[in-house]
């Protein structure tokens, strides 16, 4: 019940926010803040207390008729994947509540009221253990989204969110239709028609059913995670929306992506997945030199940053296909430790605009002089984003590149390059904007208090995930090995090695 | 053969009565107007009809260059050929009739309501605005007076069981139709004298104001024919009222049946040609709202009351 | 009875093709005309001769003449430019086409199905009014409602604006409509 | 007719006499606030009724008319949606020509037409039934005379209705030489007699698809929607997107598995044919519209497009989509033109795309109304929308239309794309223009019509039991 509880404590807080904003531009601030707030607390005092729910399949499990004509429940559990994610979703709430307390002025309501509501969806997908519910809050996430793109965005708003809202839209249908054809094979198979994922598990098909159904859904999460021939909108989205926007879109959106291969496509088609992980790996590959590329290539800092999220997921997919257990601690580290860092890009790049309104590198310059403290904090997030020993991102690149060695050795070196290739253009990024001659003379003040606790605690999380990543991994460690076993127990049916 | 002779007999009966009503409807004007009439031809003037005649069949046929030809010669022919048509169905005796329909009643409504062709082609074929407007006063008037007049003769359907002219003469043999049907019969007296129109209701050639309305342009055989047309549709709509409402042929057996019916039918003739003499022509759009108004509702009711009492009775 | 059947038909497609074809919009009608009463001697060969009686008191002889009545009264003449313009071969080769291959299936329709005598089985009014009143007397009911709707659509669309008859009355009128309408 | 018969035709006499009484009480006096209020009562009781009836059932009155559950069930719907848009015409015809009591009068008939449509098992009726519905509108969008487009409007439905009735006629004739019958029940009885020919069936059939097609708006014989849309008032075009396609679809739907169509391999093709190109060519001319009414006008042909899927699925669960799919259209429907509704003024409906511009920042709860109208179309999750194509999906999945159903997933696409057109205008900033109030019934429609589309988008479960129990044909 308490999971259902932190879904609804968003909505109905998204609610009130929308209300109150009549009448106030404060009280939706603090209600959001304290929606989110309880949220994180719930779900911290649930972390805590982990070792007590013991090392079953699932923490915390629960489950009650919605539609039972379609055999559709509200599934909803928690294991310790779910868990560091919804943490580092009500995390990211609640800085992106912070940091629009200044940067939005108009429709505070609704706007909350949005922020919220996609926090929900997020939550929930995070959640779902039935693929219809799956389904329902991975739409839900949408609409929100759109609105804040569209209503609070930049320049060319209206464009980005109508790419981003059929992008995502249109791959989504396709992993509906995949999960209806798979309802429908374990139906007939079995004769109970049903949407939950546990018992959608092991579902028996024909090879090449099994492929394309995983299809439909990578479709969808490779869209979202993104990967790259349909990673065309994520730019544009990511620039054009608030800062809030942003943060939610690149720490929150693209992970769950990652969050479904992880949970769905490996396990509900082990034997596809396996034929699909050469792909799979060249496809990363391909996401994280040519996302470096273009990073470098971009003057719009934000369009910048927004192509190092690509560069960053492409380790993800690597990671994802190379089959074994430390690629796949660092893929979670990677989720965490690049939604904590890009995240913080986005907001620092958020806070220049608000000061400078522009984002045009080319425009800055030498801007350590008047902010010390933007500029070391921006030093910091540069340094993690280039995967700097101590700092989150390391942990993760190199725990999934030591995974990835062990399935292949060329798509391993080939990626190394991306790390490379980032330490070019977080550097740019330092270079260009506080260091070097100042292209045009800005006034413009240090970082607030509201800014500082912003930044402080985020760079608290990135050092903390750098030096001491073991409360992760553990927590993330029996989900790991859920999603392996299934991997393992298809090399033991086909008795060949399923890494190639 | 007998057939034949049948067909020869009606027509040749119809067609004298028709020509001979011109004289007489002189006659009979001249006498309620305290006048002489056509005195001169023939003893009581008699051959006056012989000399209309000959001089209508050798006027030249002429047709008005603007007219448009084909449908200006086909107008008068609808006319006599609907009329004469009806003739077929209508039972003058026992036995003493071209075709004994099932549908008698239909058929004559449905010819009636091809003459109305006539009048509207021939007025429009004109190319007169006198006789255009007569046109459009002709067809929406018979359009409104047909309705009524169909719906009126359905309480004699009904009593008799019957479309059939023969069974319902048959089955006025214990009371005439007159009396339980006295609305019908007076409302199928008016649509009659509007369909024929006839004054009072000859708005389509009000000669006053339309200077003869649909038949201005008409000269020679072709007039002779709207003509003789009028005088065939009187007949037919008297020996109709005869039939459906005062027993056809029946009456006392001292005379043969065929002189009842003619004697029946030649008084409603008489009393056509006494309306022509004592009544006022209506205006057109009281004409119309009398119809829609009041005589419609009555048929209607009329129908209601006739299938009431019936279905009480049986 | 085959005989007349075949002459009937065969008026009716000729009239009705010059129908079509006529320029003359009276002269159509007048071949519409034929047709429809051709059509009635089939009905009548068929043994329907209440509906053969229908057919022509109603179609030929009552809708017939207000189509007459409104072509009187538009004074049609004027049609010929526009009637050029619809007739150019774009307007009418796909329609055609489609109703050739509508003709053709219907041809081969007619000689699949088993050659079947034309049977001359008689209806008389009674039965038709008393299937009516029977069976179908809520369809009878339910025709008078559909009417109805007609009735009051024509009178709501057929109704003009209120006219002053007086002509300096109706200037004054229009002076008043122009102040705003405060009743409502 | 028995008692019982009577009793089964109570709320179709209440919908005839009510027509009836209101003529004569504009006889004695002309009072708009009465004859609106007397055709809310009218209708209220007449959806009571139903309840009153539901022992009775199912009854079959001669051969003309069925009153089954099915029927109830569509009966209702009618009823609530006419009474619906009965509230919405009130202020929207408040200022208009001096005349308005009639036009309750034919909006009367006019559900009378589509009570007796979902009723009909015979020829006979579903003709009666379909011309009394075509009849009542045409006379309802040519309704306000005075207005552009409104007497073009009407002529153009006049016309198109009038071939289309040629159609099904033909159509009808050609099934009765074949098959002897004017029942639907008959009609597959007769298929395995001697005299039956699979040209004619097919011949008969493709007709009658042709005039109900016209009815629905299914491409190719769409053309008239977005003009007549347009040009009608728009509680009319309200009405001709709710209740006169609803009934249409729910006859069709009845004739349909009444001559067993998804087993003949040539109404299959039809089906599919019609289904597709109304889905691609109502969406894909969707997307360049700049009037409202328009777009939504297209919109609805590619949604009749989606139901006709239903057709081919052949079996309960296929019907039982269909009644989902045509309830949360019409609700989604209400809601859509309701709003273009309390948003049109004196002079003009507003139905151009620039009308909305920042309506959200003006009237948000209209906005937010139309919005989740929108999202509904569209098919997002939340909304009954999502259920109703999700249900279809889910049924023809299962029942192998992998063709239509993708065509029906890509068209989803399409679509999106032109709703969030709209969407978008009434979230951007906002322009000077004043809007017309909106009245207390306005925004009592507003509200059900929300509360309806969020409720059978979030919890279904209550309304798809209530479609098992009534959808037995």
């Amino acid at each position: 019940m308490i999971l259902l509880d932190l879904i609804l404590i968003l909505l109905t807080g998204g609610l009130l926010a929308w209300i109150t904003g009549k009448w106030s531009s404060i009280l939706p601030r603090i209600i959001s803040f304290i929606a989110i707030a309880i949220d994180l607390l719930l779900t911290l005092s649930i972390f805590l207390k982990q070792e007590g729910f013991g090392h079953t399949a699932w923490l915390i499990n629960y489950r009650t008729n919605w539609i039972p004509s379609f055999g559709i429940s509200l599934h909803l559990a928690l294991d310790g994947l779910s868990l560091l994610l919804l943490l580092l979703t009500f995390f990211l709430g609640l800085l992106s509540v912070l940091i629009s307390w200044k940067e939005i002025r108009e429709r505070v309501g609704f706007f909350h009221f949005n922020i919220l509501w996609i926090l929900a969806g997020i939550a929930g997908v995070f959640l779902s253990m039935d693929l219809f519910l799956f389904y329902f809050f991975w739409e839900l996430m949408l609409v929100p989204m759109y609105f804040l793109i569209g209503i609070w965005g930049h320049e060319n708003r209206t464009y980005a969110s109508y790419k981003f809202f059929l992008y995502t839209q249109a791959s989504g249908l396709l992993m509906f239709l995949s999960i209806l054809a798979l309802y429908f094979i374990h139906g007939r198979n079995t004769g109970i028609f049903t949407f939950d994922y546990q018992e959608l598990l092991g579902t028996s098909m024909s090879a090449p059913i099994a492929f394309l159904l995983m299809l439909g859904f990578l479709a969808a999460f490779l869209v979202k995670l993104p990967i790259v021939p349909l990673h065309n909108w994520l730019p544009d989205a990511h620039t054009e929306a608030p800062t809030a926007g942003s943060v939610i879109l690149a720490g929150l959106m693209l992970k769950t992506g990652a969050y479904g291969l992880l949970r769905f496509v490996i396990p509900l088609f082990p034997e596809a997945s396996v034929r699909f992980a050469p792909a799979g790996m060249i496809l990363g590959v391909i996401g994280i030199l040519y996302g470096a590329k273009l990073a470098f290539a971009q003057t719009d800092l934000k369009r910048l940053v927004a192509y190092t999220s690509v560069s960053h997921m492409g380790f993800v997919m690597l990671g994802v296909f190379a089959f074994n257990t430390i690629a796949y601690q660092g893929v979670v580290m990677q989720i965490i430790a690049h939604a904590i860092s890009t995240g913080a890009l986005f907001i620092l790049v958020g806070q220049l605009q608000e000061r400078i309104h522009t984002r045009d590198l080319n425009l800055m310059g030498g801007l350590w002089k008047q902010t010390p403290v933007m500029g070391a904090m921006g030093l910091i997030f540069a340094m993690a984003s280039l995967g700097l020993p101590g700092l989150a991102n390391f942990v993760a690149e190199f725990l999934i590149l030591t995974g990835t060695f062990r399935a292949n050795i060329l798509m391993t070196c080939l990626a190394s390059i991306g790390l490379v290739a980032a330490t070019i253009y977080s550097l740019r990024i330092v270079q260009k904007v506080f260091l070097g001659k100042e292209a045009t003379v800005w006034k413009m003040k240090d970082l607030s208090i509201r800014e500082k606790i912003v930044c402080g605690s985020l760079v608290i999380v990135v050092f903390w995930l750098g030096l001491f990543p073991q409360p992760v991994i553990n927590t993330a460690k029996p989900s790991v090995i859920k999603t392996l076993n299934s991997i393992e127990q298809v090399s033991i049916n086909q008795n060949t090695n399923p890494i190639p | 053969m007998t057939y034949l002779l049948i067909i020869a007999g009606v027509l040749l009966i119809v067609l004298t009565i028709a020509a001979g009503l011109i004289w007489v409807e002189r006659r009979l004007l001249a006498l309620w107007q305290d006048r002489y009439g056509p005195n001169r031809v023939g003893p009581f003037g008699l051959l006056q009809v012989l000399a209309d005649m000959i001089k209508i069949f050798f006027k030249e046929d002429w047709v008005p260059p603007f007219a448009d030809k084909p449908v200006f010669v086909l107008a008068p022919g609808i006319l006599i050929a609907t009329i004469l048509l009806t003739f077929a169905v209508t039972p003058f005796a026992p036995g003493f009739n071209v075709f004994d329909s099932n549908i008698a009643i239909l058929f004559f409504l449905g010819n009636s309501s091809l003459g109305v062709y006539s009048v509207v082609l021939g007025g429009w074929a004109s190319n007169n605005k006198y006789s255009l407007l007569g046109a459009m006063r002709a067809s929406a008037q018979m359009l409104t007076y047909e309705v009524f007049m169909g719906l009126s003769l359905m309480g004699v359907v009904m009593m008799a069981d019957s479309f059939n002219l023969r069974e319902i003469v048959e089955a006025q043999r214990h009371v005439w139709f007159v009396f339980p049907q006295f609305i019908g019969f007076v409302i199928f007296l008016i649509a009659g004298i509007a369909e024929t129109h006839r004054l009072p209701f000859d708005i389509p050639e009000a000669e006053g104001e339309l200077v003869a309305g649909f038949h201005s342009e008409y000269s020679g055989m072709k007039f002779g024919m709207f003509f003789v047309g009028e005088y065939l549709g009187v007949t037919l709509i008297s020996a109709l009222i005869t039939l459906l409402f005062f027993g056809g042929w029946l009456g006392p057996s001292f005379l043969p049946p065929i002189f009842w019916f003619f004697l029946k039918t030649g008084i409603f003739i008489c009393f056509f040609i006494l309306l022509r003499a004592s009544l006022p022509r209506p205006r057109y759009d009281q004409l119309m709202g009398i119809g829609w108004k009041v005589l419609l509702p009555l048929a209607l009711l009329n129908i209601l009351v006739t299938g009431a009492i019936l279905i009480y009775i049986k | 009875m085959n005989t007349i059947f075949y002459i009937a038909a065969l008026v009716a497609l000729v009239s009705t093709a010059l129908a079509i074809s006529g320029r003359n919009a009276i002269h159509a009608l007048l071949f519409l005309i034929v047709s429809l009463l051709s059509i009635s001697v089939i009905f009548f060969i068929l043994g329907a001769p209440f509906i053969a009686a229908l057919e022509v008191i109603v179609y030929a002889g009552a809708i017939m003449v207000l189509f007459i009545f409104v072509i009187m009264m538009l004074n049609v003449g004027l049609e010929k430019e526009m009637e050029n313009k619809w007739l150019r071969p774009g307007m009418w080769i796909l329609p055609s086409i489609l109703a050739f291959i509508l003709l053709i299936d219907f041809l081969s329709m007619l000689r699949s199905m088993n050659y079947r005598e034309i049977r001359g089985q008689i209806i008389l009014p009674k039965q038709v009014g008393i299937s009516l009143f029977t069976t179908y007397l809520l369809g009878v009911e339910i025709s008078a409602m559909l009417l109805l709707a007609g009735i009051v659509g024509a009178y709501h669309l057929g109704r003009q604006k209120k006219k002053v008859i007086h002509r300096f009355l109706e200037k004054i009128e229009e002076t008043h409509a122009e102040a705003p309408d405060t009743n409502l | 007719m028995s008692p019982s018969d009577f009793l089964c035709l109570t709320p179709v006499m209440i919908i005839a006499g009510a027509p009836i009484l209101m003529m004569l009480t504009i006889a004695f006096t002309r009072n708009y606030k009465v004859i609106y209020g007397f055709s809310l009562t009218a209708f209220s009781i007449a959806f009571l009724s139903l309840f009153f009836i539901l022992p009775a059932i199912p009854c079959r009155i001669s051969t003309l008319f069925i009153f089954d559950q099915y029927s109830i069930l569509f009966s209702g719907i009618i009823i609530l949606a006419s009474l619906l848009i009965t509230l919405l015409s009130y202020d929207y015809l408040l200022y208009q020509e001096s005349e308005k009591e009639e036009y309750f009068i034919i909006l009367f008939i006019a559900s009378l037409g589509s009570l007796l449509l979902v009723a009909a098992s015979n020829f006979v009726t579903l003709f009666l039934g379909l011309e009394m519905l075509s009849i009542s509108l045409y006379v309802l969008i040519a309704y306000r005379r005075s207005r552009d487009h409104s007497i073009e409007a009407g002529v153009k439905y006049l016309i198109l209705a009038s071939v289309s009735s040629a159609f099904l006629l033909f159509g009808m004739g050609l099934i009765y030489l074949d098959t002897g019958s004017l029942e639907f029940d008959k009609i597959v009885p007769a298929l395995s007699s001697a005299d039956h020919s699979a040209t004619l069936l097919f011949t008969g059939f493709g007709m009658m698809m042709v005039g109900i097609g016209f009815k629905l708006a299914l491409v190719p014989f769409h053309m008239w929607t977005p003009d007549v849309y347009q040009g009608a008032p728009v509680p009319v075009t309200t009405y001709i997107a709710t209740v006169s396609k609803g009934a249409v679809m729910a006859l069709l739907l009845r004739f349909f598995f009444a001559i067993r169509g998804f087993q003949n391999p040539g109404f299959i093709l039809i089906i599919t044919i019609l289904a597709i190109l109304s889905m691609f060519v109502g969406n894909l001319l969707a997307l360049r519209q700049q009037n409202i009414k328009r777009i939504l006008a297209y919109s609805s042909i590619a949604n009749m497009g989606y139901l006709l899927v239903t057709l081919l699925i052949g079996n309960e669960t296929g019907i039982h989509a269909a009644i989902f799919y045509i309830v949360s259209y019409i609700i989604t429907s209400l809601g859509a033109f309701g709003v273009i509704t309390l948003l049109s003024d004196r002079q003009n409906d507003a139905d151009k795309l620039e009308n909305y511009k920042g309506l959200f920042w003006k009237r948000p709860w209209v906005a937010i109304v139309f919005t989740l109208s929108l999202l509904s179309l569209a098919g997002i999750p939340l909304t009954t929308g999502f259920i109703a194509k999700f249900y279809i999906v889910f049924t023809g999945i299962n029942s192998g239309l992998w063709l239509l159903v993708i065509s029906l997933i890509i068209n989803s696409v399409i679509g999106l794309y032109y709703y969030l057109r709209v969407i978008t205008a009434l979230f951007s900033p906002a322009n000077e223009e004043k809007l017309p109030p909106v009245s207390l019934a306005g925004h009592l429609v507003l509200g059900i019509v929300a509360v309806g589309i969020v409720w059978l988008g979030v919890n279904p479960e209550g309304f798809l039991s209530l479609i098992a129990h009534f959808s037995v044909l």
